[in-house]
């Protein structure tokens, strides 16, 4: 019988649908990973399973018996375990402690030390027991991570990016964790990741999230196979489309750099996240910075405008180095982001977000009057929205305002961090050739993309990244026309 | 440093040990205290908001909780066993016995309705609700006696009818019961938080959610170590009334509830012995400031107060205890 | 030099204790051995309890100046039985908790023989109690309210203040006598002191002089606008409003008395005013009041008292001895004066010789602890408040209208005892528990 | 340090139903009540607007607000010889303000990175510190503060009697609420702190100086508590813990009108306010405990409050 079974479970925020009608079933024993772009809204369907979230609708059958709506410590007690995408521990207890304490709940005094044992001997933290968990390394901590989700006699376990911000090497060893918890331990285990690599070794299906509804499901190679997938990684443009066909030339001789990476470091917390990164963005050019989730592309991102400040490594801006700067200093020399997601202020109306950067700016009314309108040449869709609270805007329009805020003041170099996620084709279309031509207003993008097609489409070079490094940097024409290569790169 | 380093990692080594030297100290106190100026009323004030704060420690401490409304509790439970000792003449034990049970109910009350709150929102609304029952014991003058206070809280023997009976009436003596008092509420608290119960506590300030995700009932766990924070609250609040023989509404004010925040953080949170010491210190404090810090003859304890408190905020989070603590 | 010496003592004291080691420190605070009399004799140690700092600070510093007086005097004298007076002050503010703690410290730390002083009722009533489960003659001269000496009394309490029931009384019918008013509308502040002031006039202008109240509004403390209780008074137009608050509630109601120019269709008295409140009421003063000493009063002995203070303590030109100076003085003089009697510091006899011993006041009539609740009878002043722009001094204040024979003005036996008197404790208890 | 300074020279008002008896609701006393009550309340929301704007954009719950508005108060009669009272309307607030600066950009701004308790804490420890420095300059007596001779007295229309100060003070703070609603609502530096309540980081990005604009708007905070200072004193006296008698009401505005609200504080102030001085007239020991009901029934009702931003603080 089912351990798990989903019907129609919808999850909403808003007018957002996370989750939408995913039908779910899985098998005692089996192994089954789940995949989709950003926004797909896996992790969302984890806390749901998990009861940190109340489902909108539908039900959640855990050995036939409804589990919707409870709450966590409920849920995990029927025997769901959990561990979390950002590392989620007991951070200044010891490792031993970590396990320990939850055990108790479910074992007698001694039952409970000799499962901590038996535990911290799986995730192999045994000769680390009495070091305060903030002490560890980021993959003992990941692994910490593992060990407390299995204190809960879980029949379930999900793993939410088991390996997210690890070394290789590291991977490889957790991926082992996960193969024996399966063969040996005999857990039913859910599986988030990125790493298509992991994901087709280890799984025996796959279910393919996107938007937040379920568009596939099967072993490996039908995956690999099917269109749907390739869609959805694709951004729903059909393959035949021809690269470059409408990019214009540029005058690209003169070479000047705008931007230079030299070997960026950077960390989250322990985890590190950017190794030896180094690229170049000409003036006036269009770059791509591929690469699957996880792959370390927003923190780039993040590290160029000083958000996540880089560790060592070297960034310049024109004549002047940059890293180390705070933020608001970075982005007043004319660097821009439109961040994942748009982040439009939602208290704010239409025309509020717009002119929000100008504050403090010493900007004429003049220079800002044409700056707006000139928006709204871009985008008239937006003109009869001016009074509209951000919050009753369209994923598109909030994505075209985004747009717009991000090229308020002297802006000069723009990055667009996954500007077509959540949309509908169409949208992205449009968005594009928007981009093409603030591009010719002489704005340098650099765009950050899973939709590599839309990527590619736009690019004069294209950088792909995959676990925190540069693995390629060339020509669109070229990656595309290299099908084995963009496949392992772009999963695609 | 090296030198109570060392002292500090053998105390550390055994809890028996702790606890001996601890209740020796306790013991010993009213005999070692005038040689810093004191007296037997200090040491028993002192010993009195040590258990006020180790309570408290529970929870702002090991649970992560601020509270700033605790002297509510502090108050209600003095207030009541005065009320039942002057009105119905019942064994003080038993006195004690029901202001404690009275705070404590108000605790589940209070508990269950704003537990789910969290951080500076969870401080402001205590504050609030301490502020309620300050205004009722200083305006409810028929009841409570008012801004006049309560007077005449009997203080002659303790005992069980027909068991036994020990005058307290004399202060020396009042000081040992009160030392019995904290020696056995220091061994419930050290119990307490080496259990699983305080265990849990510690995951919960730690990680919240992670807690609830591992199946621990995350508000119940809050509520329960709010509830017993108040019965240490409590517990002090009823000697404090047979100490003074007497409650006034002071006791209940916010800025009272200040003080055991001040009292904790000085000392060390989430530390055993920081919250004891931090009472110590402070109360004697504020005594010294006020016999030798004149200034024009005018006390300002609270401004000495505030500074030191000031630093500590800023400069050592840890307290003294903490100070001494080996960083890991 | 000597407060600059403490200071440095005590931070370089206290930065120890922060760093969890106090004992050196007050180790050598503690070898000085404070107390300890110049030549063989031990000295008598008075513990005295005043609000030095908080709102009443000013009457409670004046309070400590007298005290301080009548110490110097007997000092220069050579003490008392031979032994030195020694006074350890102690700074209470209205917080009674706080009172009783610096009682205890006093009792049990400095070993004091005698407690004294404190001002506001809560603070006397707390440090009372106190004073009493230690057997510790306490002299109280601060509080006004009744409850010190009827429903709160002990053998160990003497209460030198006039209570509000005297000072009522003696208003209420000088004003009935005088302006002969029969109308009346009470403005009170809504606490027992305003209550018993309240019951007290109305017993007089109604029951012995068969008035009426027309109208009554109780205030709550620190009320700042009697607009609406004005008003409501003014339709009514009684021949007096009588304003049964302290403090600043007092200052507030009388000057907006004359800013709505009331004055000119009504009296206006009460039963307690004094400089602090004049100094806030500034030129609108106006109405009798209930006095307990002026510095104008012609018997030799206040003469004397005043000169005295004005050489001790006058600080600037139009300064002038208050009635808490009176009291202060008059308190610690009767205390030495006792302790000579009975040649003995110990609590019974200097009871015994306290009560009923009939003494000059300072006033007309001699004063006298009573015996049956230790209230200080003595003459009642009734003073009419003026400032005008020609005032001279302080003493100006007020001018004296009258007095009332303290026995015609304080509650007898009976009248205490229906009021709630409390029968004080037998002597033998005082031979500590 | 008392929760109240009384002025009594007795005991704590009377629990009985003797006021309740004397009960005399007249029309022209509910008006002149309704009044009171509106002044006292637009004082409270004053108080509450600053303390509400930092909460929203900051994080942080200022204890010192209440000593901030106390040393509006004392500037006022520092300085009032010198220049009357009607510059020091402006004049302490601007001194007070640049205070209010100066704490936010020396000691808060340090803690920002740490929990949010500890800048609760930190305002605490300055309130007990500003609080005796304001004993140590100006001593402990109070000052009894009279209404410029201009709005001394009362006014007669028709209906029944008015304080002219208090209606002078409601329309004073009508205005001066107006004044912060336009410039939250209306400017630049508005949005960009509506903004900054929302989403910080991405204001960030924007390329503003986010430390900039919270020194401001803390500054702002303390301007406002030493505005409510300086128009109290007339009517609620002048002593050094008037800051400590005040912060408890203004918290419980807050909490009533919701975190981090502009109109639930207004709402939340005015209620507060009349709700007290009716409750003063029908039974005046209630006056102070009847607040603190209102705010568990609020709760009860609305756990975030008349109008609380939602997840602000929970």
């Amino acid at each position: 019988m089912e351990v798990l079974e989903t019907k129609e479970l919808c999850k909403n925020f808003g007018s957002l649908e996370a989750v939408h009608r995913v039908g779910f079933k899985l098998e005692k024993g089996e192994l089954r990973s789940i995949i989709g772009p950003n926004g797909a809204g896996k992790t969302t369907f984890f806390n749901v399973l998990t009861g940190m979230l109340a489902p909108s609708s539908g039900d959640i059958l855990f050995k036939g018996e409804s589990i919707a709506g409870l709450p966590p410590h409920q849920v995990a007690k029927k025997g769901i375990g959990r561990s979390f995408q950002i590392t989620s521990i007991f951070p200044q207890l010891t490792v031993y402690e970590n396990i320990l304490i939850p055990s108790m709940l479910y074992y007698s005094k001694n039952g409970a030390v000799n499962r901590t044992w038996e535990i911290l001997e799986d995730v192999d933290l045994k000769d680390k027991a009495n070091v305060i968990a903030a002490n560890l390394s980021h993959g003992d901590q990941r692994h910490l991570d593992i060990g407390i989700a299995l204190t809960t006699k879980p029949e379930l376990l999900l793993l939410d990016e088991p390996t997210s911000g690890m070394p290789p090497e590291e991977s490889i060893r957790t991926v082992k964790l996960i193969q024996r918890l399966k063969s040996e331990r005999g857990y039913t285990i859910i599986l988030i990741e990125h790493k298509m690599d992991i994901v087709l070794s280890v799984s025996d299906r796959i279910t393919v999230l996107s938007l937040g509804e379920k568009i596939a499901e099967g072993t490996p190679s039908e995956i690999q196979a099917s269109d749907e997938v390739q869609k959805a990684y694709l951004g729903g443009l059909d393959k035949e489309y021809k690269m470059g066909n409408n990019r214009q030339k540029k005058l690209a001789g003169n070479g000047q750099e705008i931007l230079k990476l030299e070997k960026v470091n950077s960390f989250y917390g322990e985890s590190h996240v950017l190794r030896d990164v180094s690229m170049k963005v000409g003036e006036g050019e269009i770059v791509a910075l591929l690469g699957r989730n996880g792959a370390g592309k927003t923190t780039t991102l993040r590290t160029i405008l000083g958000l996540t400040p880089a560790r060592s490594g070297s960034i310049h801006f024109g004549k002047d180095r940059i890293e180390g700067l705070p933020p608001e200093t970075v982005a007043n020399k004319g660097i821009s982001l439109v961040p994942a997601g748009r982040r439009i202020f939602a208290n704010l109306d239409l025309m509020e977000n717009l002119e929000l950067p100008f504050f403090m700016k010493g900007i004429d009314s003049k220079q800002k009057r044409s700056q707006i309108e000139q928006i709204f040449n871009y985008f008239p869709g937006l003109v009869e929205r001016k009074a509209h609270k951000g919050n009753r805007l369209s994923g598109g329009e909030q994505q075209m305002l985004a747009i717009g805020r991000a090229l308020m003041g002297n802006v000069k170099f723009m990055m667009l961090d996954e500007p077509s996620q959540g949309l509908a084709p169409m949208i992205v279309k449009h968005l594009a050739e928007i981009v093409q031509e603030i591009n010719k207003e002489g704005v340098t993008i650099l765009l950050v993309e899973q939709n590599a097609l839309m990527a590619l489409e736009l690019a004069d070079r294209v950088y792909v990244m995959d676990k925190g490094e540069i693995v390629y940097e060339g020509r669109p024409e070229d990656l595309w026309a290299n099908r084995k290569l963009s496949q392992a790169l772009l999963g695609v | 440093m090296s030198a109570p380093r060392v002292w500090f990692e053998t105390i550390k080594t055994n809890a028996y040990f702790q606890l001996t030297i601890l209740s020796i100290i306790v013991l010993l106190w009213p005999y070692i205290i005038p040689f810093i100026g004191g007296y037997d009323g200090l040491a028993i004030e002192m010993v009195i908001f040590a258990i006020f704060a180790m309570g408290f420690n529970i929870l702002l401490g090991y649970t992560g909780i601020l509270s700033f409304g605790h002297a509510a509790f502090f108050g209600l439970a003095g207030y009541s066993m005065g009320l039942i000792l002057i009105h119905l003449k019942i064994p003080i034990l038993l006195g004690m016995l029901f202001g404690i049970a009275l705070a404590t109910v108000t605790a589940i009350l209070i508990g269950f309705l704003i537990i789910r709150k969290t951080g500076i929102y969870f401080a402001m609304l205590t504050i609030a609700f301490g502020q309620m029952f300050f205004f009722i014991a200083s305006r409810w003058k028929d009841f409570t006696g008012g801004e006049d206070g309560l007077t005449g809280i009997p203080r002659n023997v303790i005992g069980i009818p027909g068991l036994f009976s020990i005058s307290i009436f004399e202060s020396r003596r009042f000081y040992y019961f009160i030392a019995v008092v904290f020696i056995i509420a220091a061994i419930v608290k050290y119990k307490l938080i080496h259990s699983h119960f305080g265990q849990v506590l510690k995951t919960i300030r730690e990680n919240e959610t992670r807690a609830q995700m591992v199946g621990y009932n995350v508000q119940r766990y809050k509520l329960l170590s709010f509830i017993i924070s108040s019965i240490y609250a409590a517990v002090a609040g009823t000697l404090y009334g047979l100490f003074l023989n007497y409650m006034f509404p002071q006791t209940l004010d916010w800025i009272r509830s200040g003080d055991v925040v001040i009292m904790t953080l000085v000392g060390g949170m989430g530390t055993f012995f920081g919250p004891i010491i931090g009472a110590g210190v402070i109360v004697a404090l504020r005594v010294l400031i006020s016999i030798y810090a004149k200034i024009k003859g005018m006390v300002y304890w609270q401004f000495f107060m505030g500074i030191i408190f000031l630093a500590f905020v800023l400069f050592f989070p840890k307290g003294i205890w903490g100070f001494f603590q080996k960083r890991e | 030099m000597k407060k600059k010496l403490i200071k440095k003592v005590s931070r370089r004291d206290f930065l120890k204790v922060v760093g969890a080691t106090g004992a050196a420190m007050t180790l050598e605070q503690f070898l000085k051995a404070p107390y300890v009399g110049a030549a063989g004799k031990p000295p008598i140690l008075l513990g005295n309890i005043e609000p030095l700092s908080g709102p009443y600070a000013d009457s409670g510093r004046d309070e400590f100046q007298g005290a301080k007086l009548a110490n110097d005097e007997y000092n220069q004298k050579g003490g008392v039985l031979g032994r030195e007076i020694k006074m350890i002050s102690e700074d209470a503010p209205s917080n009674p908790g706080i009172g009783v703690q610096k009682a205890k410290k006093l009792v049990e730390r400095d070993k004091v023989d005698f407690l004294t002083g404190t001002l506001t009722s809560s603070v006397t009533i707390a440090v009372a109690d106190y004073a009493w489960s230690q057997r510790k003659l306490f002299v109280a001269f601060g509080s006004h309210s009744d409850d010190t000496t009827m429903s709160k009394s002990h053998r160990t309490t003497f209460r030198t203040t006039i209570q509000n029931w005297a000072l009522s009384t003696a208003c209420a019918s000088w004003i009935a006598k005088n302006w002969n008013v029969r109308k009346v509308y009470n403005i009170t502040a809504d606490y027992t002191w305003g209550h018993t002031a309240r019951e007290s006039m109305n017993r007089v202008i109604v029951k012995k002089f068969g008035g009426v109240e027309l109208g009554n509004d109780f205030t709550p403390l620190g009320t700042t606008d009697f607009s609406a209780q004005l008003l409501k008074a003014r339709g009514l137009k009684p021949d007096c409003l009588i304003v049964n608050c302290y403090g600043a509630d007092q200052i507030n109601c009388v000057k907006q008395f004359k800013e709505f120019g009331l004055e000119k269709e009504m009296k206006l008295a009460g039963p307690l005013s004094g400089t602090p409140m004049m100094k806030g009421i500034g030129t609108a003063a106006a109405g009798a009041w209930g006095l307990s000493w002026h510095g104008t009063i012609d018997t030799p002995g206040s003469k004397k008292l005043y000169a005295a203070l004005m050489k001790a303590y006058q600080t600037y030109k139009e300064w002038r001895p208050s009635y808490r100076h009176y009291l202060g003085y008059i308190s610690h003089t009767q205390l030495f004066e006792a302790i000579k009697r009975a040649k003995t510091t110990d609590i019974i006899p200097v009871v015994q010789t306290l009560e009923d011993y009939r003494f000059d006041g300072l006033k007309w009539n001699r004063s006298y602890w009573r015996a049956f609740d230790h209230q200080n009878v003595q003459d009642v002043l009734v003073g009419l408040a003026k400032r005008d722009e020609n005032w001279k001094s302080e003493d100006d204040y007020f001018q004296i209208l009258g007095h009332m024979k303290g026995d015609d003005a304080f509650p007898n036996y009976e009248e205490w005892k229906t009021n709630g008197g409390r029968e004080l404790e037998p002597y033998d208890m005082l031979k500590k528990a | 340090m008392e929760g109240i300074c009384s002025f009594d020279d007795g005991t704590g008002p009377f629990f009985s139903w003797r006021s309740v008896m004397h009960l005399n609701l007249t029309f022209p006393v509910i008006i002149t009540q309704l009044v009171n009550g509106f002044a006292l309340g637009m004082l409270f929301t004053l108080m509450a607007v600053g303390l509400t704007i930092i909460l929203g954009l900051m994080r942080v719950i200022n204890f010192a607000h209440g000593v901030l508005y106390a040393l509006g108060a004392y500037t006022l009669i520092t300085l009032q010889k010198i220049f009357g009272f009607w510059p020091i309307l402006a004049i302490a607030p601007a001194c007070v303000g640049i205070l209010g600066l100066a704490i936010e950009a020396s000691m808060i701004r340090p803690l920002y990175k740490r929990d949010p308790l500890y800048t609760l804490l930190l305002t605490f420890g300055l309130a007990l510190v500003i609080e005796d420095v304001i004993r140590l300059i100006w001593g402990d007596v109070p000052y009894p503060m009279a209404a410029p001779q201009v709005l001394s007295g009362v006014v007669n229309i028709g209906v029944a009697y008015f304080s002219k100060y208090r209606i002078f003070v409601i329309l004073f703070t009508t205005v001066v609420l107006f004044g912060v609603w336009l410039l939250l609502e209306k400017t630049q530096l508005g949005k960009t702190i509506l903004a900054g309540t929302f989403d910080r980081e991405m204001v960030v990005i924007l390329g503003i100086k986010i430390d900039l604009l919270f020194t401001l708007v803390f500054g702002i905070g303390a301007g406002l508590a030493a505005v409510a200072g300086v128009l109290a004193s007339p009517i609620r006296g002048i002593f050094p813990p008037m800051g400590i008698d005040i912060i408890m009401p203004s918290f419980v505005v807050v909490i009533i009108g919701g975190m981090g609200s502009f109109w639930g504080a207004v709402i939340g102030g005015l209620l507060v306010g009349i709700v007290k001085s009716f409750t003063v007239e029908i039974y005046s020991p209630m006056a102070d405990v009847i607040v603190y009901f209102l705010l568990a029934i609020v709760l009860l009702i609305r756990p975030r409050g008349i109008s609380g931003i939602e997840g602000l603080l929970e």
